[in-house]
């Protein structure tokens, strides 16, 4: 499994240095990380994530099928609960052959990532968990229980 | 029985229904009143599985679960 | 500045290690590297490169600055020589507050690097060094000492 | 003089030429067989900036560079 989640904020550098070491006989041509990292904004202390994983699981695999079939790879790694300002809480990384696919892939994967992966995120702010409700996206689908009957 | 699970924000305990298909799942949650602002933004899968329509017979054991607005990274 | 030339191979671990902890407090929300390593194909052992350092310190430097008019950072390594099999020849990374701007950038960087950087390839193949001519693009405005007179 | 150098995979020695303008160095270029491969392809830079014309005045001391096809990473 190339699907990793932690408890708190992630060692960047530990975890692409494996990452990187892991595949480097491969004969990968390009790789590609995206570290996103929490800023110090709108007054939070950190950010606070729930993560549903058998969904999350599914997601990933079917991402990764789609990698496989243009000869790539797909890693990432995600915190759970707390992480606190300048911590990092999310990397996910491609490896290909090629330089055009690898950065393809990683825009589509991590914008997918941001619609559709079962991640939920909250403010910690004045000692409180506040649900990201404004930056939160439904995913496709959404609403068939709210549905007129 | 078939069990309801609401994830992440939702602040719901899960219910345990004796149900038959996500029509009668739907007409029991509309009339909770918590679940109002939640009902029209939700996912929802079936045994971990995203469904799109509520033509889904559901049986004894299976698991349906809520998925509100997500924002990973 | 943060255009770094090193003889042979990069050590990538320590190069991304380095880079994501001297802005780690820079307040960016997205860290993306691109690594570009050396593949086993055609027969070759390796690649060489030769760089003309002062054009591709003044084509850095612009890009450095369109980076800056996003609020975002750039930085890169590339090796100068020989380079082996799997081994890193090229580090890019872009560092900005918003994900939409890094994965753009990052694209637009590479491409551009490709086209453009004074950077030349060479294949190591059977004891010669053979400048890779089919791989290589000619720079924007090339031509005009030949033209007819 | 005017420093001429040939970069990268072109095999030729720097030239010192005692010349004003580029349309002169194309001049002497075109009647150099071993660069007819290279001056359809080539960019040249004038003390390290790029240009895109033959319309440019050189001084005493400039340099003159020729880049052919690159290919980093």
């Amino acid at each position: 499994m190339s699907l990793e989640l932690y408890d708190g904020g992630l060692d960047v550098p530990t975890i692409l240095k494996k990452w990187y070491e892991s595949e480097v006989q491969s004969n990968y041509g390009a790789f590609i990380p995206f570290v996103g990292t929490i800023r110090d904004e709108d007054g939070i202390t950190g950010l606070s994530f729930d993560i549903y994983e058998p969904i999350l699981e599914s997601w990933f695999e079917a991402w990764q099928e789609k990698a496989k079939a243009k000869g790539a790879m797909i890693k990432m790694a995600h915190s759970r609960g707390d992480v606190m300002l300048h911590q990092s809480s999310y990397i996910s990384a491609v490896f290909s052959p090629k330089r055009r696919v690898a950065l393809e892939f990683i825009d589509e994967f991590v914008e997918d990532f941001k619609a559709s992966a079962p991640i939920w995120k909250y403010d910690l702010k004045d000692g409180k968990r506040i649900y990201a409700k404004d930056r939160s996206t439904a995913i496709d689908g959404s609403g068939i229980l709210g549905e007129k009957l | 029985m078939i069990r309801v699970e609401f994830l992440g924000p939702i602040q719901k305990d899960p219910l345990e229904l004796d149900i038959t298909n996500l029509n009668q799942l739907a007409k029991i949650l509309q009339e909770d009143k918590e679940l109002s602002q939640w009902l029209q933004n939700s996912a929802v899968a079936v045994n971990d599985t995203l469904v799109s329509s509520l033509d889904v017979e559901l049986e004894d054991g299976d698991k349906v679960s809520l998925l509100p607005p997500v924002c990973g990274g």
